[in-house]
This record gives structure tokens, C-alpha cells and sequence, in this order.
């Protein structure tokens, strides 16, 4: 009959007006993020407080935007001086490669998406600045950085 | 109290009237629609949001309101006015209980149907002056719209006038007054469903609602005729976009579902209980368009007009009709 | 004639309540001026050519039919108002009425005049 | 399934495309024909039930453009390549005629890589304004180098001046 | 009411009535002097209820204002091809002006002469279900002419606007 | 016109009705329907249930001139930014704009292709960056909240420099 | 559908004769109609880029009899943004990060895709488990990417309804493919070899308790709009694409469908675990949008079904095979495909040995498919352009890439 499919229709709406809302009130309430979701890239310190970065410079080479930016020297024993260790968290695409190419677990995806800011200032945040470097600890780890180093070079 | 007084304080409580309608409304329908939609709608300015409205207002307010460049600059500033006017006026004639509405008048319902004509023509003027082409699409469609459906709303009404014999709206509520076999209410919904159908339908077009919302269909002519209105001028549509939805409401619930009148309660009620019967049942007759404006998709226009001119206005002659042979054979 | 009165003093308070919000609204607001910001809104692109060109035929025909319908309504309440104190012959009358006025919508239609387009 | 080379060139020799070479390779039947040829091929081919114009793969190899239309045939279920050389800036013959699929592809084709196809009824840019300066999938247009674009802070630009005013 | 209050209403929207249609002749946009025509239609809507003629005034709201107004807009909207087809010349012709002046001055005159030999109006305008009894007893006859009337614009209508066609 | 014309700018009525007017604007912010790539995805599930920004008062208008926030969802490309530019021209005062996600930020993933341009703000001001790509839901309303507070002291700002004046 | 099916439709095409070009050049296609004295005046508007119901930045200029269209004109490229050129200059596995962003609404397809044709360049051997994720993954993609089709047709229908409440299912699947790739829309999971990592415990209740809500979701879908009165007619008969017109413009996936061909590349290029699943596809058969909506209604009930028989049947193994780290293929050329929710989703791939490609194209479904409207609109009302485009679900970053 004409006008069925209408009154169809306006059941549903009327059923789920029923199931009442779903809705997360943000500020007041939030979503568990899941384990793997990928937002802001954060630093991983050791237990110490000091940096797990070992300055091998192979997240700045895996962006392929290029947002990260750090700077070191190294010293005379081959221990290196991360100046600042940057990155642009305005032009990041947080896919991850960064942290799957750290052979030092040095870097994570954090869960931290409250980034908005009115400050252009804001859009590049140095994650590391004018600390040491950690020694690669095994061989093996470090043979790889420097293999992969060495192979895009 | 010199009658002009009288008339002017009737004139501002109707204001006062349809301004908080405005807000009311405006809110139920951001809640209604977000609770249909699973939402929640205005939580945070103010408890639920209820001052949701109120800010909005004052920001429209203060809001920039220009006119573009190579607009017809009287006819886009006189359009708001020309819809804001009448649809303001179409309160003056609402029955709120027996004795109390802002001026008793002889010929209430085609007044108010009348009054709700003249709101096209303003929103035809909006179109035209905006200089916009899907402003004046969008007019060109209200005005449309207006032509197709303004006979079939008014002859959906004849059988209820030809049954109450009077155009006077609280005689037409005072006609339905007491029950049939002592429990149905004597609503002229029940022996004017048909014309309560046409009512519907025609009177959905007549308020630019959906399924009809032709002149303001989103997502064909973005905001339609009021394109080129920001600011307070088009706060005043949107206004009487509301006021117009109460009126129709009033109108409906006047015509069919026993005005003030609560069924089954012969006694005299207080005029307060009577005021908050009519205003219930008006804004139930909302919720029910805002639930038909959360459900439905948009009818095409030539589909719109189709239906008008082949569907309703033969429809509407023939209950016509039909009224007039059985309140001759059944009086 | 209060609701005369009325009628009149509704038309001039709701007139007047526009008038004085928009002059209100004009005092409170920050305005600025510049070329791009008074180009007429066509979805963010340059308008080509004005919107004020010929219309449509369809429309005047359906404003012509209107115009006869709305007036052939107009009279159907003034009967509708007496039909409760007339006798069987106004029913008669009215549906001779209404009869030929549909006719000539039965022939509208088959014209294909309520085509539209 | 892939279609017979030999009949495939034979029936580009029929509809008189001359030079053309059919051979198997890895990325399917690919035939080569001159430039100027490619819109008989093409139409030869649609005869043959190849009226499915899967895309228009250009690249550019440096000194020349390759134009590679990748055809499908859903009558026999397979497909063919067909491949054309032309130099930088040449006039390819338009096939829209015969596979209207093209009329966006080479519009794309045209301003990417500064071809021109003759015949083409709207030989507009499809995705580009003039800004863009050079085709930009040539081999010969550079990206932004990283100090283009890399900064410590944005360098706000002001908007044009609108008058402010309050009046 | 008083008399003076009636007869200020009358004066006002007479003066209304008059300066709009003076407007609609004036104005060089005919979009304009369209929606000045809207006002006369509005004006004389509101010299009925002056005159408490309500559902005449009513009627005039909804078929002039309502109807008749769309249908001129429409006609406006039709012919103009440009915007500045909207603007049209404004020559007054003197002799023209006089004619028009002189019809007025001889319709007053006329009614001045003829004032006696008209019915007086009854004090208070009949209600709509008098004028429904008159309408369906004494004037059934034009009643139904009009149907016929209608019906021939209706069908004149149809006719003219689909002769392109077929 | 603006208020402060009439009553002067440290006038008490002028500063207080400035700091209500204000409290209005955070809280009535409408934005303009016009998503550009991949974060409208985002934007529209911020207006979605889960997230609904009615919550907030923040509701979508089609056309600029009802607008009072532009969220630039997505990459500006040089075709684009004249749009960009016309839109927010044709935004009426005040109004404000949020550069959402990595490209309308910065460029972002797609910066370094000659066509695209650095970040929005080059073609008109930003009040706040929402990084991500694409942000989600939550923190773009996030970043409404910090345009919120950012409207809020700069409105105290200005009423307290004004002070200081007086 | 079955081998016989594509042959019997491929006659059918065969007699139809796919040679219909279009007589006057697109762009330029008008209606048929005399001008006379009375003759009205067109009007040229354009719709978007910022329009409600554009689907991002597409611009079409059209001219207006009235609300006829005339003739219609799609502009492109307001989203241009140089994915093809910018993948000439990245790694193999940093392309995936700028195909997701292609296609925004079906990131694993496009993945998928490129993954695909790289594992046919470099010959790469992908384990079962791997592409029975992508399989998973995809199918789950296909219903969300056809979701948001089915909340914007609602919308440029006019009805709201549909689009909020599409939005909860949406979420529901977002949900999903944030715990199992990381992200919502930009998955950057399916990588060349495989995928990242591996499927994780806690999506597969997630998964279940979505199908199993989901059936019933799209019955009320089905309530909201197919069996509606009003909705019915705005679809039916309107913006009818013929197969022979739908072959030659390039149209795939349900568009092709919808005008009665049986092309899926799942059956007829059957890749990954497809040959090894029961499905069926979906086929329309005049072409109208009406077609092309129940086509996609019924996949969206398809796709459901197939995550089903994918969850279950999961094997176990690895996740990805053994590729290096920055992966050099051989110098070659390479075309593979997907059936992508919009349609064939190809990626053509030329290595010159390089650890980055020489060239790459995104053979974009809707580019093609879009391709058509300047031949179908005009004709139709403004009301019916809204729908037709929308119902070509058309993702403008994949079609200016």
C-alpha cells in the first residue's frame, strides 16, 4: 500500500530513537585508544630517565616526509651529543615507519591526539635536545643501523 | 482599557509569544532531531543546553550583515520583513482556550491561511534580490510550491468549516466538544481523516518541511533562498520558519484534534489548564514534523508539483464533496 | 472593530520589531569592507553570467491555474460557512460548480499543461 | 587468458597499421605501433572486441614519452597493450572516438606530460590551472628541495588588506 | 469606535494605497513596481477592514496579494531577458496624465450625481455566512457564470501557453 | 557601525556587552559545510553521533555567509586556494578559521609536489592547527576548544587593555 | 556468478555494440530542443566546489533551462595534490603511506593494490594468513567505504536519517580497524610481503559483534530509503547509464553492474583467497541509479558475508614474508588490480631496479566512472544531478590523485 514504506521509515527512526544516544561526551568522557593507535611521536627513555635514541638516524631517514630533524656530534670515543632531535609534529602523517625502522625501540607512536594549538610555534616540538646519546648496545643492532645507514646513503 | 491599548498589549504578547517560541522550538528541535539521530544535541552551553538558543541569538546578533554586491538592495532588505510580517500576524487568530486569544475574529482560519500565503511572496522576493543563482532557484521553487499547494490546504479545511459552520476558530473547537458512543472524541480527525491527510501534506509544503523543504534543499541549492542573508536578517527566516511550523501546528490541532479541549472532561476547565492542553497538543503536532523532517528524503520539485496539481486538488474537491452529501444525509 | 485594530497594530508592531532589531544588530556589529567579500556566493567560484535571465514558461501556467483555483476556493467558504443553514440545493449548485471547474482541469491535464517542464 | 600474438598483428595489418610489432611480455600482449598509428590500431583493436579502455599509462623515459593504453576485451575475457613512442611536446592522434574513456584520460595525459592530442573536442586542462608551470610528471621537473618546504616556524602571511572600517 | 479613528484608518491606507501605486508607475524597475502592486493589493486589503468587509479584505490578501501578485511576478520574470530589461524608460506624456486625471475627476463627478440613487450600505458589513446564503440564493446565477468565466481563462490559459508546443 | 562609536570604548556598557557578545560567539560556532579531502571524512564523523558537535553548538551551514568558522579540512592545492580565499572573504565578521589535519596545516605529506600549497595560512589566517592526518573527531573538537579559549582571552585581553586606557 | 555469466553478457554486449560513441563530443552535449520566441534563457551555475552534496571539491558548471540541465561540465583537480609524481621519489615501502590518502575512504584496497603489484614485480611469495587479512580487512573496508556512499546518497536524497545513522556502524568499523592497524582511515597495513602486524586477538570479537548486529542494521537501512514512496522515484528511470555507455567510458565496479555486466575482478581476476570463497555479485540491469543503489546494498550484505567465511577460516603462519628492508625489484613493469568499492583499482607499476619506482600510476575507478557524467546529466533536473553524481560514489582524491 502507498505509504507504507513512509510509515517503515519513520518505525526505524522512531526505533532508534529508542536505543537512545551513543554518544561519548568528549571532554567529560573519552575512548580507549587501541594499543597499536598511532598519534604523536614520543620519545622512549630508559629507566634512568636517559634517552633510548642512539642517534642512528634511521627514522630520519625512513620519514618519507621528512619531518624529522637531528642533529648530533660525535665525540672523539664515538659516543654522540644529540643537540635537538625535532620534529614537525604540524606536517606528520603518523604512519608509523619512524618507529618500525628504530632498531632500538627508541620511539613510539604515543596516544596524545589533543595537539590542536593556535601557535605556529607549537607545530614543530623537539622531542630531544642536548643530551647523550645511549650506546647501541648489541653488535648485532648496531651492524644493521650501520648496514641500512650505509645503504641509503 | 482603550481597545488600542488592548490591541497593543495582545500585539506584544504575541511577540513575546513567538519569539520564545522561536527559542523553544529552535532547541527542541536540535534535541529532538539529535535524539532521533542517536545524538545527544546542545549539552554544554548552559544545563543540556539550554542556552543554546540565546547565544546563538546574540551572536547573529552581532553578526556582520551585509549586502552583497549588486543585490537589489530594497527588495533584499525588505524581504525579511516580508516573511517575518505575516507569519507574525497568523498568531493573532490562534484560539488558546475559550476566551482567550489575542483578538476573537469572525473569519480566524482563512485568516490565518491567508497570512501564511503572503510568506512565499517574501521568501520569492529574498531569491530574486539576492542576486544568487540558487537563491533564485530556491525562490522560484517557494513560490512554486506556494501555487500547488495553497488550494489543496484550503480545501482541505472546507469539510471542518462546512461541519462547524463558522470560519470562527474557537467555534470550530467548540463544534467538537463531547464524545461519540461516551469515549471517541467528537475531533473532527476522526470524520475529516481524509482532510486531515490533505492538511498533512499541503500543510508540510506550505511550512517548506521536509520531504517538501524545496527552497531550502541543502543539498541541491545549498542554503537556497537565503544564500546570500547572514546576520540577523537571516535570523528572521529562520524565525518565521519556526513560527510558522507553531501556527500550523495550532491550526491542526484547532481544526482536528479539539483545540483546547480535553476529551472525556466535560467540566469547565481553568484557562490555564486550557492553555497548557492546546499548547501540548501543538507541540506534540511538532514533534511529529520534526520526526518526519528526521526520517524522510526530499520529494523532487516536478514530482512535488505533480502531486499537487493531479493528486491533492482532485482529491480535495471530491472530499469536498463527499463532506457536503453526508452532512446533508447525516446530520 | 478591535480585531480590526489588532490586525493593524500586529502588522505595524511586527514590521516595527524587525525594523528596530536590524538597526540594533547593525549598531553592535564590526563591518568590513572589500571586493571578493561582495561577489555574489555561487559555491566559491566565479558566477558566469547574471542570474536574472528568462524563466521558465512552466511556471506562468502553473500561476495562471493557481490564480483560477484560488479563487474558485475562496468562494467554497463562504458556502461552506452557510451549508448547514441551506437547504439540499446548494449542493447541487456547488457541484455544478466545482463540476466545471474540474472540467477544466481534466482538460489542463490532458493538455499536459501539469506536466512540468 | 592471453590473446594470440600472431593474430593480433595480423589483425593490426589488416586495418593497416604498418610497423606495428606484437610481442609477449611481462606485463602482458603488447604491441608497438608508430604514434601516428595509434588511433587506427585502436580503432582496429575496438573492431576486434578490445572496447574496454582500461587506462592511459604515460611515462617518460627521459628522451621520449611512452604512451602505453592498456586495452580489455570483455568478449574474450583478456587483454592487450598497446605502446606508442613519442618525443616531448609531440601530437598524438586522439582515440576518444572510438573509446570515449580516453577523453579524460588524455586530457590528464596532455597536461601532465605536454602532449597534445589532436582531435580531442575539449582539449582543456583536467586537473591543473596554468600555475603549475611545466608538466609536472616530467623527469625533467624537480620537487620541492626540503628547504622549500621544511621550517622551524610557519611564516604567517598576512591576507590581502580588506579596509577595515567601521561605518 | 469612534467615527475619527475609522475615518484615520481610511485616510492612512487610502494615502498608502495612492503613493504605492504612484510608486509602481514611477519606479523604472518593473520587478519593483511589481512588488509596489503588492502593496496597493495590501493597502485595498486594508481598506476593506476599515470598512469591516473582513472576508473581502481576506480574499483580496490571498487571491491579489497571494495569487495575482506571484502570477505578475512570473510574468515579470518571463519577459526579462537581462537585468537591465527590468529597468524601462519613464516618459510621462502630459496628455495622458490629463486624460487620466480628467476619467477620475468625471468618475467622482459621476458618483457625486449619482450618490442618491445608490443603496445605502447596511450599518455593519454582512458576516461571511450571509454572504454565503445571499451568494447561493439571490446571486446563484453569476455564481455559477463565474464558474464559467473561470473556466474559460483556465482553458485560454492552457491553450495559449501550450500553442507553442503542439 | 559598531557599538563602541556610540558609547565610546572604555564605557562599561561597551566592555560588558563586548564580553557577553563574546561568550555568545564561543558558544554559537557555526562552520562552514566544505570539506576538501580526506580529514571531511573526520569532520563529518565529528558531527556524527559518537562524537556530535551539536554538543558544542557547532553546526554546519552550506553557504559562507551564515558561517562563522572555516574548518579547511584537507590539502589546499594551488586551483583551490583562490576558493579558500573567496569563501573566507565571503564569511561575514567575525570569523575564524581552523586549518585541520597535516596538508592544511603545513602541506603535509604532500608538500614537497609543487602544487600544493604550505599550509593554508598562506592563502588566509589561521587561529588554530589541528594536527593529525586527519586529526580524529576528538581532536578536532579539541580544536574547537582551544579556538574557544582562544576567542575568550582575547576578548579579556582586549576589555583589559581598554581598562588600562581608562 | 560464473564464467557463463561474463560470456553471456559479453554477447550481449557484442550485439549491442560497444562502438557508441557519443555523437556530439562530451562537454560540449546538449539537449535536443527548439528555441522558440518565447524561448527562455539559460542560466550557467556552478555547482561546487564547496557544495553540500559534491562529495568534496568536484565542480561541475552546468547550464540550466529552468532546473533542466542543459549541458553539464565536470572541472577536476581541486585536489590535485601529485601523488604519482611524488611516488617517483619514495622508497616502495613509504608509497603506501600516499596511496592511503588516495583513495581516503578505502585505504586497504588501494594498499592492497600497490602491495600486489609489487609482489609481482619482485616476486614475492605472501603467505595464506597475509591475504586472507587483506581479504578481511578489505571486505570490512568495502562495507564502511559503501556506508558513507549510502549516508551521502541518503543526504543528497534529503533525508538525514540514513547518514547519522551510518555513522554509528562506521564507527563500529573504525573501531576495528584502529585496534587492528592503528589508525582509522590512514592504515598504512598492507605492505608489500604482507602486512604489518599481525591480525590481533582483540579485533576478532570486535569483528563478530559487528556482523552480527549488521544484518539487521541494513535491513533498517533497507526500511529507511529502498521501500520508501518518495525515495523510490527519485531513483528510479533517473540518470540511466546503458552498458554499451558504461563500457566505453571505462565505468567499473558497481556502476558497471549496475548496468548489467558481471565484472568483479574477485571472480574474474580472482586474487588473493577469492577463488577459495563463496560469493556472489550482486547485477543491475538497466542502469539507473536505482541499480547502482541496490547493487551496492546487496554487496554491502556480500562483503558481510565474506568477512564471515574469512574470520572463520583464518589460517594460521606468518603474517609476511621475508622482504628486505629496502626493497630493490627487478627492472620490469607491472599492472595489478583490486576490485576497489568504487571498481578497478589498478596500480601500474615500471621499475628501472631502482629502490624507488620510475613511474607509478593509480588506475582510479572514479576517474573513470565520474567520466561519464557530462554525457548523463544533461537531460535530467538539478534535483536528479545530485543524485546521479552521488550515485556514481566518486572519492576526489583518488580522482585527482
Amino acid at each position: 500500500m502507498y505509504g507504507l514504506g513512509i510509515l517503515k521509515g519513520m518505525r526505524v527512526s522512531w526505533r532508534n530513537l529508542m536505543r537512545g544516544p551513543i554518544t561519548v561526551q568528549y571532554p567529560d568522557e573519552r575512548l580507549t585508544l587501541p594499543e597499536r593507535a598511532r598519534w604523536a611521536v614520543i620519545p622512549l627513555m630508559n629507566d634512568d630517565g636517559a634517552p633510548r635514541c642512539t642517534a642512528c638516524m634511521n627514522c630520519v631517514r625512513a620519514c618519507p616526509d621528512g619531518i624529522l630533524d637531528l642533529s648530533f656530534v660525535t665525540r672523539e670515543d664515538k659516543t654522540k651529543h644529540i643537540d635537538t632531535f625535532r620534529y614537525e609534529v604540524g606536517a606528520c602523517m603518523m604512519c608509523g615507519l619512524c618507529v618500525e625502522s628504530c632498531p632500538f625501540d627508541a620511539l613510539a607512536m604515543g596516544h596524545d591526539y589533543e595537539l590542536a594549538t593556535t601557535d605556529t610555534a607549537c607545530l614543530t616540538s623537539t622531542l630531544l635536545a642536548d643530551v647523550d646519546a645511549a650506546s647501541p648496545k648489541r653488535e648485532r643492532t648496531a651492524g644493521d643501523a650501520a648496514e641500512k645507514g650505509g645503504d641509503d646513503a | 482599557m482603550s481597545p488600542g491599548v488592548l490591541a497593543l498589549v495582545s500585539a506584544l504578547a504575541a511577540l513575546g509569544l513567538m519569539l520564545a517560541n522561536g527559542v523553544v522550538l529552535i532547541y527542541m528541535l536540535r534535541k529532538v532531531l539529535a535524539h532521533f539521530h542517536l545524538r545527544l544535541g546542545p549539552m554544554r552551553v548552559g544545563w543540556h543546553g539550554l542556552l543554546q538558543t540565546p547565544a546563538d541569538v546574540l551572536k547573529l546578533l552581532t553578526k556582520e550583515d551585509f549586502d552583497p554586491s549588486a543585490t537589489d538592495l530594497w527588495l533584499f532588505r525588505l524581504a525579511p520583513f516580508m516573511v517575518f510580517v505575516p507569519s507574525f500576524m497568523a498568531y493573532l487568530a490562534i484560539p488558546f482556550s475559550d476566551s482567550l486569544s489575542f483578538t476573537p475574529l469572525d473569519t480566524g482560519v482563512l485568516y490565518t491561511l491567508a497570512a501564511l500565503a503572503l510568506v512565499p511572496v517574501g521568501i520569492l522576493a529574498a531569491g530574486w534580490a539576492s542576486n544568487s543563482k540558487w537563491s533564485l532557484i530556491g525562490g522560484m521553487r517557494a513560490a512554486a510550491q506556494q501555487i500547488a499547494y495553497e488550494v489543496p490546504l484550503l480545501l482541505s479545511v472546507i469539510g471542518v468549516v462546512m461541519i462547524a459552520g463558522s470560519l470562527d476558530m474557537s467555534e470550530i473547537v467548540k463544534a467538537q466538544q463531547g464524545t461519540w458512543l461516551g469515549f471517541i472524541p467528537r475531533w473532527f480527525v476522526i470524520p475529516q481523516f481524509g482532510g486531515f491527510l490533505l492538511f498533512l501534506i499541503a500543510a508540510l509544503a506550505e511550512l517548506n518541511q521536509t520531504p517538501f523543504d524545496m527552497s531550502v534543499a541543502e543539498s541541491e541549492l545549498v542554503e537556497g533562498f537565503a544564500n546570500e542573508y547572514s546576520g540577523m536578517k537571516f535570523a528572521f527566516f529562520f524565525l518565521a520558519e519556526f513560527s510558522n511550523s507553531f501556527v500550523v501546528s495550532a491550526l491542526a490541532v484547532t481544526c482536528f484534534f479539539g483545540g483546547w479541549l480535553l476529551p472525556w472532561v466535560p467540566i469547565d476547565l481553568p484557562v490555564w489548564v486550557d492553555v497548557a492542553v492546546f499548547l501540548t497538543k501543538t507541540y506534540l503536532c511538532i514533534f511529529v514534523l520534526m520526526w518526519i523532517r528526521g526520517t524522510l528524503p526530499r520529494i523532487r520539485i516536478d514530482q512535488l508539483l505533480s502531486l499537487g496539481w493531479k493528486g491533492l486538488i482532485p482529491a480535495g474537491l471530491a472530499w469536498v464533496l463527499l463532506t457536503g452529501v453526508v452532512v446533508k444525509l447525516v446530520p | 472593530m478591535p480585531g480590526h485594530l489588532t490586525i493593524a497594530v500586529f502588522a505595524m508592531l511586527g514590521a516595527g520589531f524587525v525594523a528596530v532589531t536590524l538597526l540594533f544588530s547593525r549598531v553592535l556589529q564590526h563591518r568590513s569592507f572589500g571586493d571578493e567579500k561582495y561577489s555574489p556566493y555561487e559555491c566559491g567560484s566565479d558566477p558566469v553570467g547574471p542570474p536574472w535571465v528568462q524563466f521558465r514558461i512552466g511556471y506562468y501556467v502553473y500561476a495562471l491555474l493557481f490564480v483560477v483555483f484560488d479563487i474558485e476556493t475562496v468562494f467554497l467558504y463562504p458556502w461552506a460557512v452557510a451549508y448547514g443553514s441551506l437547504g439540499m440545493f446548494v449542493l447541487l449548485e456547488m457541484a455544478v460548480f466545482i463540476g466545471i471547474l474540474a472540467f477544466g482541469l481534466a482538460y489542463a491535464w490532458k493538455e499536459g499543461a501539469l506536466t512540468w517542464r | 587468458m592471453p590473446p594470440d600474438a600472431t593474430a593480433l598483428s595480423r589483425t593490426l595489418v589488416s586495418a593497416g597499421v604498418e610497423g606495428a610489432g606484437v610481442s609477449e611480455e611481462a606485463l602482458g600482449v603488447l604491441a608497438r605501433v608508430p604514434t601516428d598509428a595509434v588511433a587506427g590500431a585502436l580503432a582496429a583493436l575496438a573492431e576486434d572486441g578490445y572496447s574496454f579502455l582500461v587506462d592511459l599509462f604515460v611515462t617518460d623515459s627521459g628522451e621520449a614519452l611512452e604512451l602505453t593504453y592498456h586495452l580489455r576485451s570483455f568478449g574474450t575475457d583478456d587483454e592487450v597493450f598497446v605502446r606508442a613512442v613519442a618525443g616531448h611536446g609531440a601530437e598524438v592522434p586522439s582515440v576518444w572516438e572510438t573509446h570515449p574513456a580516453a577523453l579524460y584520460a588524455e586530457r590528464e595525459a596532455a597536461e601532465m606530460f605536454g602532449l597534445s592530442f589532436p582531435g580531442h573536442p575539449n582539449p582543456k586542462r583536467l586537473l591543473t590551472t596554468d600555475e603549475i608551470g611545466e608538466p609536472p610528471l616530467l623527469k625533467s621537473v624537480p620537487l620541492r628541495a626540503h628547504h622549500e618546504v621544511a621550517r622551524p616556524g610557519i611564516v604567517r602571511v598576512a591576507p590581502e588588506p580588506s579596509q577595515e572600517d567601521e561605518g | 469606535m469612534p467615527e475619527s479613528v475609522s475615518f484615520a484608518a481610511f485616510a492612512v491606507l487610502g494615502l498608502l494605497a495612492v503613493g504605492c501605486s504612484i510608486m509602481m508607475l514611477a519606479t523604472p524597475n518593473v520587478v519593483h513596481a511589481a512588488f509596489w502592486l503588492l502593496g496597493v493589493m495590501l493597502a485595498l486589503a486594508g481598506l476593506f477592514l476599515a470598512l469591516s468587509a473582513e472576508f473581502l479584505a481576506l480574499v483580496q490578501v490571498m487571491v491579489y496579494a497571494g495569487a495575482v501578485a506571484v502570477l505578475l511576478l512570473f510574468v515579470v520574470m518571463l519577459t526579462l531577458r537581462r537585468r537591465e530589461d527590468a529597468v524601462r524608460p519613464i516618459d510621462f506624456s502630459w496628455p495622458s496624465v490629463g486624460l487620466a486625471a480628467a476619467f477620475l475627476v468625471s468618475v467622482l463627478v459621476a458618483l457625486r450625481a449619482f450618490a442618491p440613487a445608490v443603496p445605502r450600505l447596511p450599518a455593519s458589513a454582512p458576516g461571511v455566512a450571509e454572504f454565503g446564503r445571499l451568494l447561493f440564493t439571490e446571486w446563484v446565477l453569476p455564481f455559477e457564470l463565474a464558474s464559467l468565466v473561470l473556466l474559460v481563462a483556465l482553458v485560454g490559459a492552457v491553450w495559449w501557453s501550450g500553442g507553442g508546443d503542439r | 557601525m559598531a557599538l563602541d562609536r556610540l558609547t565610546g570604548e572604555n564605557s562599561v556598557l561597551f566592555v560588558r556587552s563586548e564580553q557577553l557578545f563574546d561568550t555568545a560567539r564561543r558558544n554559537s560556532l557555526w562552520y562552514l559545510l566544505f570539506g576538501i579531502a580526506c580529514c571531511a571524512i573526520e569532520m563529518m564523523h565529528a558531527g556524527g553521533p559518537r562524537f556530535d558537535f551539536d554538543r558544542f553548538g557547532i553546526f554546519h551551514r552550506g553557504t559562507p555567509r551564515q558561517s562563522d568558522v572555516m574548518i579547511v579540512a584537507g590539502t589546499v592545492n594551488k586551483k583551490m586556494a583562490h576558493t579558500v580565499k573567496r569563501l573566507y572573504e565571503q564569511m561575514p565578521n567575525p570569523k575564524w578559521v581552523i586549518a585541520m589535519g597535516a596538508c592544511a596545516s603545513t602541506g603535509g605529506p604532500f608538500r614537497m609536489y609543487p602544487n600544493v600549497v604550505l599550509g593554508v595560512d598562506q592563502v588566509v589566517p589561521v587561529d588554530v592547527y589541528v594536527p593529525g592526518c586527519p586529526p580524529r573527531p576528538e581532536a578536532l573538537q579539541y580544536g574547537f576548544m582551544q579556538l574557544q579559549e582562544k576567542i575568550r582571552s582575547t576578548s579579556e585581553e582586549r576589555l583589559a587593555a581598554r581598562r588600562d586606557r581608562a | 556468478m560464473t564464467a557463463d555469466q561474463v560470456k553471456r553478457a559479453a554477447d550481449a554486449i557484442a550485439a549491442e555494440g560497444t562502438l557508441v560513441a557519443p555523437k556530439v563530443p562530451t562537454g560540449l552535449r546538449r539537449v535536443p530542443g527548439g528555441v522558440d520566441a518565447l524561448a527562455t534563457e539559460h542560466l550557467v551555475v556552478n555547482m561546487g566546489p564547496q557544495h553540500p552534496s559534491t562529495h568534496g571539491v568536484l565542480h561541475i558548471l552546468l547550464e540550466l533551462d529552468g532546473e533542466e540541465i542543459i549541458a553539464a561540465e565536470a572541472s577536476l583537480g581541486y585536489l590535485h595534490r601529485g601523488i604519482e609524481k611524488l611516488a617517483e621519489h619514495r622508497r616502495y615501502h613509504q608509497i603506501g603511506t600516499l596511496l592511503d590518502r588516495a583513495d581516503y575512504v578505502s585505504g586497504f584496497h588501494t594498499e592492497w593494490a600497490y602491495s600486489m603489484a609489487v609482489e609481482r614485480l619482485a616476486e614475492i611469495e605472501v603467505p595464506a594468513r597475509a591475504e586472507w587479512i587483506r581479504a578481511l580487512m578489505s571486505e570490512l573496508n568495502r562495507i564502511a567505504s559503501h556506508l558513507l556512499w549510502l549516508g551521502t546518497f541518503g543526504m543528497d536524497t534529503g533525508a538525514m536519517g540514513p547518514f547519522l545513522y551510518i555513522m554509528r556502524d562506521r564507527e563500529a568499523l573504525l573501531d576495528i580497524f584502529e585496534t587492528v592497524s592503528g589508525a582509522r582511515m590512514m592504515f598504512n597495513y598492507v605492505r608489500p610481503g604482507g602486512v604489518v602486524m599481525d591480525f590481533p586477538l582483540q579485533a576478532e570479537p570486535l569483528i563478530r559483534a559487528f556482523l552480527d548486529t549488521w544484518d539487521g542494521y541494513l535491513d533498517e537501512y533497507h526500511d529507511l530509503l529502498t521501500g520508501n514512496e518518495i525515495f523510490r522515484p527519485r531513483v528510479k528511470g533517473i540518470g540511466v547509464i546503458p552498458r554499451s555507455t558504461a563500457v566505453a567510458f571505462g565505468m567499473t565496479g558497481a556502476c558497471l553492474r549496475g548496468s548489467g555486466l558481471p565484472w568483479d575482478l574477485r571472480k574474474t581476476r580472482p586474487y588473493g583467497p577469492y577463488a577459495e570463497l563463496d560469493f556472489e555479485v550482486p547485477l543491475g540491469t538497466t542502469g539507473d541509479n536505482w541499480d547502482r543503489y541496490m547493487v551496492r546494498m546487496e554487496e554491502m550484505r556480500w562483503a558481510a558475508r565474506l568477512a564471515r567465511q574469512l574470520l572463520d577460516g583464518l589460517p594460521e603462519g606468518d603474517f609476511t614474508a621475508k622482504v628486505p628492508k629496502v626493497l630493490r625489484p627487478p627492472a620490469g613493469e607491472v599492472y595489478a588490480a583490486v576490485e576497489s568499492p568504487r571498481g578497478e583499482l589498478g596500480v601500474h607499476i615500471l621499475s628501472d631496479g631502482s629502490d624507488v619506482p620510475y613511474r607509478l600510476r593509480l588506475r582510479s575507478p572514479a576517474l573513470f566512472n565520474l567520466s561519464v557524467v557530462d554525457e548523463v546529466l544533461p537531460g535530467s533536473l538539478i534535483a536528479d544531478a545530485v543524485v546521479t553524481v552521488g550515485s556514481l560514489d566518486i572519492v576526489l582524491g583518488e580522482i585527482d590523485r
